[in-house]
């Protein structure tokens, strides 16, 4: 059976990450800094799915992990979402750059 | 290596995934963004299938390309931004960081270029669901309960955080 | 009676303790307590005295400090010289104390100064008593305390204080080189006790050069302690204290201490010619060397101490051209008339007031008890005939002669002229010529004070004869016994001219005095000249106490300086420069702290993939 | 009983501590009767077991062992290996060094009278250092120790730079910084140490070294014991403290309540004695020798550049401080001459020296309750209006420049006997050092006390008085007990100093 390579996989999903990694830390809209690192989420995610089937002893295991980590994205996003809105509406901003007041 | 259709299919699938990752880097507007990101996660949904994942397929398009990027479009809405969002990251800066994710990409794509595990027959794609709950609802019974109590502390966080404070509101 | 020699020391021990406690209530009370303890101990040396006529030498110790396999010992041992001593001491600290209590009177402190006297007087017997180096060193200190607090006695007077402190750091630093003579020789025989010592310096384990070492090192004690040249400075600034004070360390105790030690090491000193050179020289010169300051002064008191640094430097020179018993036997008689004039001196302080002696002048009349016991002690130790200065001190010149270093007789000759001379051209502006002051107002001091200094005159005439070329030479034959070897000859015979000369040169010595201060028949400034470099060289005692000012004392005042300068600027600079570099590190730190979520988030993944690359090239830990 | 004497000596001051805890915080009288009182269950302690020492009761039968730490599962090899028990332990060195904390403690708590507010917070204080002291004297390995060692620190830090003088929090930070480097360095050593050998038992690890230095991991090769020999070495040095690392303690002499400069330089400063002594000699024998030199070198700059600058100071404090890094020096070159009278006299001089800087120090204390300052151009004429006082600020100073009769000769001796041995050359420069600590003593006593008295008006009651009489008493009569019978302090030591000696091999 001559199917993709589980390096192939990987190649993608670190692709992807450092996509996601460069967005966050460069992107001054905090809404793009949490997609991001939605992002680098995925990527570890497609990894865990790419062992699961393709790894040293396939199992069911990374499917499940995937799972979790997908939760706790979501619960993550809405968390993150909510502390932004309380900080827009203190300091009418959303700009990464803005936000230090924790400097010294 | 002869070209089969789960090759193409691959490709296809990660190419609109990289587009999309790369769409989200350039493009300055905040809503063209997360739409890009749409198909990011599609697409990634789709390898999902590829690597008989049906179930996190699903949940993939259902959590990502619909909660989360819907979440974010409120986000985006409720909040005012200026129309382009350009980094403001001085050159250098960014110079080292692609530098460093340039070594970081290279260092892990030496370790996966090394990598040759031997493809083993598994039979993930069949009853790919009922696979998954009982391993959840057995072995994984307390992560799981857990990560209830994770969600409902996340709502009801939430809640709290984007609650208009009346009071402070009323004070000032 | 010697087993309980012990006591001796303790009985003014108790003195001192008893003083100190309740001293503050008995007032002037208290000096009875002191004269009674003192005199316990004296009967029971003098008792010891006797019985050590007899009886062979007593030794007793206990252990006292464990050193490894070393014991050191603690104890007390009686043998010829100790016992002499013994008496010596305790006579003449129970005469000051007597004499004290007219001298002293209506002193505040009255209960504190015996308490002092007490002190000293078990010092110093102690130190005659101990059986080893390290108990004598124990002791030798404690003296020097013990004069320290009593020169320092009016501890208000800024001279007292001077001088306290100078006694105790000039004796201090003949301490040092005693304690290095004593560790060296310690290693060198592998014993404290004078006995092993001696055993292993005569049976020759100890080479010649450790042994001149060991041999000059505790002569440097004996320097220091005897007001030797060059750490004699001391000695003319101690006369600050209370005159009997002066008549008791200064005369026959403390100072007498260093030819005691001397004498004690005599065969340690015998075994190294240049030791017993060394000793010699340095006895001779400072013998003449004070002598001629002693002729300028116009302090009675000075006086009388530079005339016991040269005494003092006769005996060295005895002990130094082998005259042990010369030696010896001067320091008795030394410590009676010494003692005398210092308490007659004190008298005529007491009487008028002044110790300036050209405001004095005329007093014979006046005192009349007083004249006559200084005349006695000016006698004695000016060598005239048939008075015990002269009979030790033509021991001195005896032995001198014998040991055939001439050199050193021709100074001893020179030294007794001068000796002469000064001695009278003081008494002679004390007691002749015309009263200087209303003479109405000077009395004679009271009995208690006469008495002491009577019991003292007739020593100093008498105590001579106990070693005469006519009569016997008992002292020397007792001092020697059983020793003849090592300590050398009972008496040292000499041409007889040596004699015939020391008297005349001694007679040339009272006339030139009587020339130029009873009968002015010489004008006063007929030898030297009031304003010649020479009496001002004199009388400013050879800038001694200068030079030591402006080389040791603005020296060690420098480095001192120069180092709390360094400490200051160097070592705090050197602090403030760390503390100061890491101050500004944390303050560039937390400039780092922007704030800024990305920029932390950068650089800790900067860190990361630095780490990775590294990793990766290099194969990692495992490979 | 026996084997739980020990943590009870140790651990009794938290009697007092839960005492004065359990007070009101301006029940001044109150407070300072109970954290006198806390003192004193150590002090009857240590005197009990003294007393059994003297009966011959062996002191290692009060040890104790208890298991506390165990790192790694290593117990097939061995079973003690990377465990840290809870070990006190007894012998002569250690016992003489406990009776001298809690001689002293108890003395200090008593002139801690002179403290003037947040008393509670002092007494505190004051009695977690006890603890500490008495832990440091007893710890039978190396983390202990180190715990123990720190917990001096603290309290230490909080005492000066709270009660102190004008430039309190300057010098408590100097004590810190210095200290803290000398701990670093110590904890680094010791953890060296660990790591190879698995063990900080001090009897176990002395014995691994001098029976060549095998142990179950990486053996230690030569250079790096020469380099733990010296990091001991240093660390204590720091603490004790000599020559280049002074400056500290000068400040903290100078600055720090007197009552607490009666602990710091009685019992603190000789925590770094007994550790160079346990640690850097005891473990390393061969290395420490061929360092004697340099310790030798080290003292001998202390002794004498320590005396030179007391000659100059016109603070009393700082003429007392620079005396005591002199004194010091005197210990370091009794450790480094390698022989038993050597070791002997430092030992007795750390002993020497704590009872008399206590005493000092006590007698500054109440000087300056009286006066205000111990500046010495402001005083002088002492002896007319405090003739006590000034007999025994006399006794004191004659004391501290090595008279006969005093504790301080017998060390001094004992030193330059070993040194003249060893170092002749070395010993023969320092004796000037002799000459020059009279100097400073006399100069710096007889300004206060000698002179006209233009300084201070005249009160009633200026002398002293009460319960000012005991601690000048007690130390003063100690002082005179170890000069005049030494081989009271003598004896206890023979066997600790004996298996030194073996250690270093013969004398």
């Amino acid at each position: 059976m001559t199917g993709v390579p589980l390096s192939a996989y990987l190649v993608l999903a670190l692709v992807l990450f450092c996509i996601g990694l460069y967005g966050a830390l460069t992107k001054r809209n905090a809404v793009i800094v949490l997609i991001s690192i939605e992002l680098m989420l995925n990527a570890a995610n497609i990894n865990l799915v790419a062992f699961s089937k393709l790894g040293v002893t396939p199992s069911i295991t990374g499917q499940v992990f995937s799972l979790f980590t997908i939760t706790i994205a979501a619960a993550e996003a809405a968390v993150g979402l909510a502390i932004l809105m309380s900080l827009y509406r203190n300091r009418k901003t959303v700009n990464v750059d803005e936000m230090d007041i924790m400097k010294h | 290596m002869s070209v089969s259709g789960e090759l193409i299919a691959f490709f296809g699938l990660a190419l609109v995934a990289i587009l999309g990752g790369v769409l989200l880097i350039t493009l300055t507007k905040v809503v063209h963004m997360v739409i890009a990101l749409v198909f990011t996660f599609l697409s990634i949904a789709g390898i999902y299938l590829l690597l008989s994942a049906e179930f996190v397929a699903i949940v993939q398009i259902l959590i990502y390309s619909g909660a989360i990027t819907i979440v974010m479009l409120f986000g985006i809405m409720l909040t005012k931004h200026r129309e382009n969002d350009e980094p403001a990251k001085g050159g250098w800066q960014r110079f080292f960081l692609l530098l460093a994710i340039a070594g970081f990409a290279v260092a892990v794509y030496l370790g996966i270029y090394n990598l040759d595990i031997p493809v083993q027959p598994t039979a993930l794609h069949e009853e790919n669901t009922k696979q998954i709950g009982i391993e959840l609802f057995s072995k994984y019974v307390i992560p799981f309960e857990v990560m209830s109590v994770l969600l409902l502390v996340a709502l009801v966080g939430a809640i709290v955080l984007a609650k208009k404070d009346d009071e402070e509101g009323d004070r000032s | 009676m010697m087993e309980n020699a012990w006591l001796i020391p303790i009985f003014p021990l108790v003195a001192f303790l008893v003083l100190l406690l309740v001293g503050g209530r008995l007032r002037e009370r208290g000096a009875y307590i002191g004269i009674i303890f003192t005199l316990a101990s004296f009967m029971l040396s003098l008792l010891t005295l006797m019985e050590r006529f007899s009886a062979p030498t007593y030794k007793k110790t206990l252990e006292w400090l464990t050193l490894g396999g070393t014991q050191l010992t603690a104890g007390f041992e009686i043998n010829q010289l100790n016992a002499l001593m013994l008496v010596i001491v305790s006579l003449v600290s129970l005469l000051v104390q007597i004499y004290s209590l007219g001298y002293m009177k209506g002193e505040g402190r009255f209960s504190t100064f015996y308490a002092y006297l007490g002190f000293f007087t078990f010092a110093m017997l102690g130190l005659v008593m101990a059986p080893n180096l390290v108990q004598l060193y124990f002791f030798w200190e404690l003296v020097g305390v013990g004069s320290f607090l009593l020169i320092g006695f009016y501890f208000y007077k800024q001279e007292a204080k001077a001088a306290a402190k100078k006694a105790f750091i000039m004796t201090r630093i003949g301490d040092v080189g005693l304690l290095i003579g004593i560790i060296l020789l310690f290693w060198e025989t592998g014993s404290f006790e004078y006995g092993e010592i001696f055993q292993a310096v005569q049976s020759g384990v100890i080479s010649d050069g450790s042994l001149t070492l060991i041999a000059i090192l505790i002569f440097v004690g004996a320097v220091g302690k005897s007001g030797q040249f060059p750490l004699h400075t001391w000695l003319p600034d101690a006369m600050e204290g209370p005159t009997p004070v002066s008549a008791l360390i200064h005369a026959a105790t403390m100072v007498a201490a260093g030819v005691y030690l001397v004498a004690t090491m005599f065969p340690l000193f015998l075994a190294s010619e240049a030791a017993m050179q060394a000793v010699a020289i340095t006895g001779g010169f400072t013998a003449i060397f004070a002598a001629s300051i002693a002729s300028v002064q116009k302090d009675v008191k000075r006086v009388l101490a530079y005339s016991t640094i040269s005494q003092l430097g006769f005996m060295m020179l005895a002990l130094g051209t082998a005259g042990y018993v010369a030696g010896v036997f001067h320091l008795m008689t030394h410590a009676f008339f010494k003692a005398l004039l210092f308490l007659a001196a004190g008298s005529v302080i007491h009487a008028i007031h002044t110790q300036d002696i050209e405001r004095m002048g005329g007093l014979w009349a006046r005192l009349k008890w007083t004249g006559p016991l200084f005349l006695v002690g000016t006698l004695a130790i000016s060598g005239f005939p048939l008075l015990s200065g002269f009979f030790s001190k033509d021991e001195i010149l005896m032995a001198a002669w014998t040991n055939g270093n001439y050199f050193l007789f021709i100074l001893a000759v020179i030294t007794s002229f001068l000796t002469a001379f000064y001695m009278f051209r003081l008494f002679f502006m004390i007691f002749a010529g015309e009263s200087r002051r209303q003479a109405k107002q000077v009395k004679e001091s009271p009995a208690i004070m006469l008495l002491p200094m009577l019991v003292l005159g007739v020593l100093a005439v008498i105590s001579g004869y106990i070693q005469t070329p006519w009569f016997g030479t008992f002292l020397g034959e007792w001092l020697v016994e059983g020793n003849e070897t090592v300590l050398g000859a009972a008496h040292s015979e000499g041409p007889a001219w040596v004699m015939i000369l020391a008297v005349s040169v001694a007679l040339a010595g009272i006339l030139l005095a009587y020339m130029k201060y009873a009968r002015t028949k010489l004008p006063r400034e007929g030898l030297v000249k009031e304003n010649s470099t020479l009496y001002r060289v004199l009388e400013n005692k050879y800038y001694m106490d200068e030079i030591y000012y402006f080389t040791i004392v603005q020296m060690i005042k420098g480095i001192s300086l120069f180092l709390s300068y360094m400490e200051r600027f160097i070592i705090g600079g050197l602090i403030s420069t760390v503390t100061g570099s890491i101050e500004g590190m944390g303050k560039i730190g937390s400039k780092l702290q922007s704030g800024q979520v990305q920029q932390y988030g950068m650089i800790a993944f900067l860190g990361l993939a630095v780490l990775l690359v590294i990793f990766a090239l290099t194969g990692g830990y495992l490979r | 009983m026996n084997a739980y004497l020990l943590s009870l000596l140790v651990f009794s001051p938290l009697l007092g501590i839960l005492m004065v805890a359990l007070m009101p915080k301006n029940e001044e009288r109150t407070i300072k009767q109970f954290g006198f009182f806390g003192t004193l269950p150590p002090l009857f302690l240590s005197f009990f077991l003294c007393s059994q020492h003297y009966s011959g009761v062996a002191l290692s039968s009060f040890n104790i062992k208890l298991d506390w730490i165990r790192f790694g599962n290593l117990e097939m090899y061995d079973p003690k290996l990377f465990t840290v028990n809870f070990e006190l332990g007894l012998d002569g060195l250690s016992l003489i060094f406990i009776l001298l904390t809690t001689i002293i403690s108890s003395l200090a708590a008593m002139a801690s009278i002179y403290i003037k507010q947040g008393w509670k917070g002092y007494y505190l204080l004051f009695l977690i250092l006890e603890i500490g002291m008495l832990g440091v004297f007893t710890a039978e390995n190396l983390i202990l120790f180190f715990i123990f060692f720190e917990m001096t620190l603290i309290p230490a830090f909080f005492l000066i730079g709270r009660w102190g003088f004008l430039e309190r929090e300057k010098a408590s930070y100097h004590f810190l910084i210095y200290n803290g480097i000398g701990s670093a360095i110590l904890l680094v050593a010791i953890l060296i140490l660990f790591a190879r050998t698995g063990t900080t038992n001090i009897a176990a690890l002395t014995q691994m070294m001098t029976m060549g230095g095998v142990s179950l991991f990486a053996p230690i090769s030569s250079s790096m014991k020469y380099g733990l020999c010296l990091a001991f070495v240093i660390a204590f040095a720091i603490k004790l403290p000599v020559f280049p690392f002074h400056s500290w303690m000068v400040r903290v002499h100078a600055e720090a309540p007197p009552a607490i400069v009666m602990i710091h330089a009685g019992v603190l400063l000789k925590i770094g004695a007994y550790g160079i002594i346990r640690f850097g000699m005891g473990i390393f024998p061969e290395q420490y020798k061929s360092l004697a030199f340099g310790i030798v070198l080290m003292g001998v700059i202390s002794f004498l550049y320590g005396a030179l600058l007391a000659l100059v100071q016109t603070d009393f404090k700082l003429v007392l401080a620079y005396s005591s890094i002199s004194h010091m020096g005197i210990v370091m070159m009794g450790l480094g001459a390698l022989n038993e009278a050597g070791l002997q006299g430092a030992i007795f001089q750390v002993i020497s020296h704590g009872l008399i800087a206590a005493m000092l120090f006590f007698l500054v204390g109440a000087l300056t309750e009286r006066s205000g300052t111990v500046m010495l151009p402001k005083l002088g004429g002492l002896a007319k209006s405090m003739p006590v006082f000034s007999g025994f600020m006399l006794a004191c100073g004659l004391a501290s420049l090595g008279l006969p009769g005093m504790s301080g000769f017998i060390s001094e001796f004992m030193v330059f006997l070993g040194l003249f041995k060893s170092q002749p050359v070395l010993a023969a420069i320092s004796v000037i050092g002799l000459v020059l600590t009279a100097v400073y003593i006399l100069r710096a006593v007889m300004l206060m006390t000698f002179g006209k008295n233009d300084s201070l008006v005249e009160k009633e009651k200026l002398d002293l008085e009460g319960w000012e009489f005991i601690p000048a008493l007690v130390l003063l009569g100690l002082i005179l007990l170890i000069g005049v019978f030494p081989n009271l302090l003598g004896g206890p030591l023979q066997g600790t100093i004996e298996a030194m000696m073996l250690a270093l091999g013969g004398r």
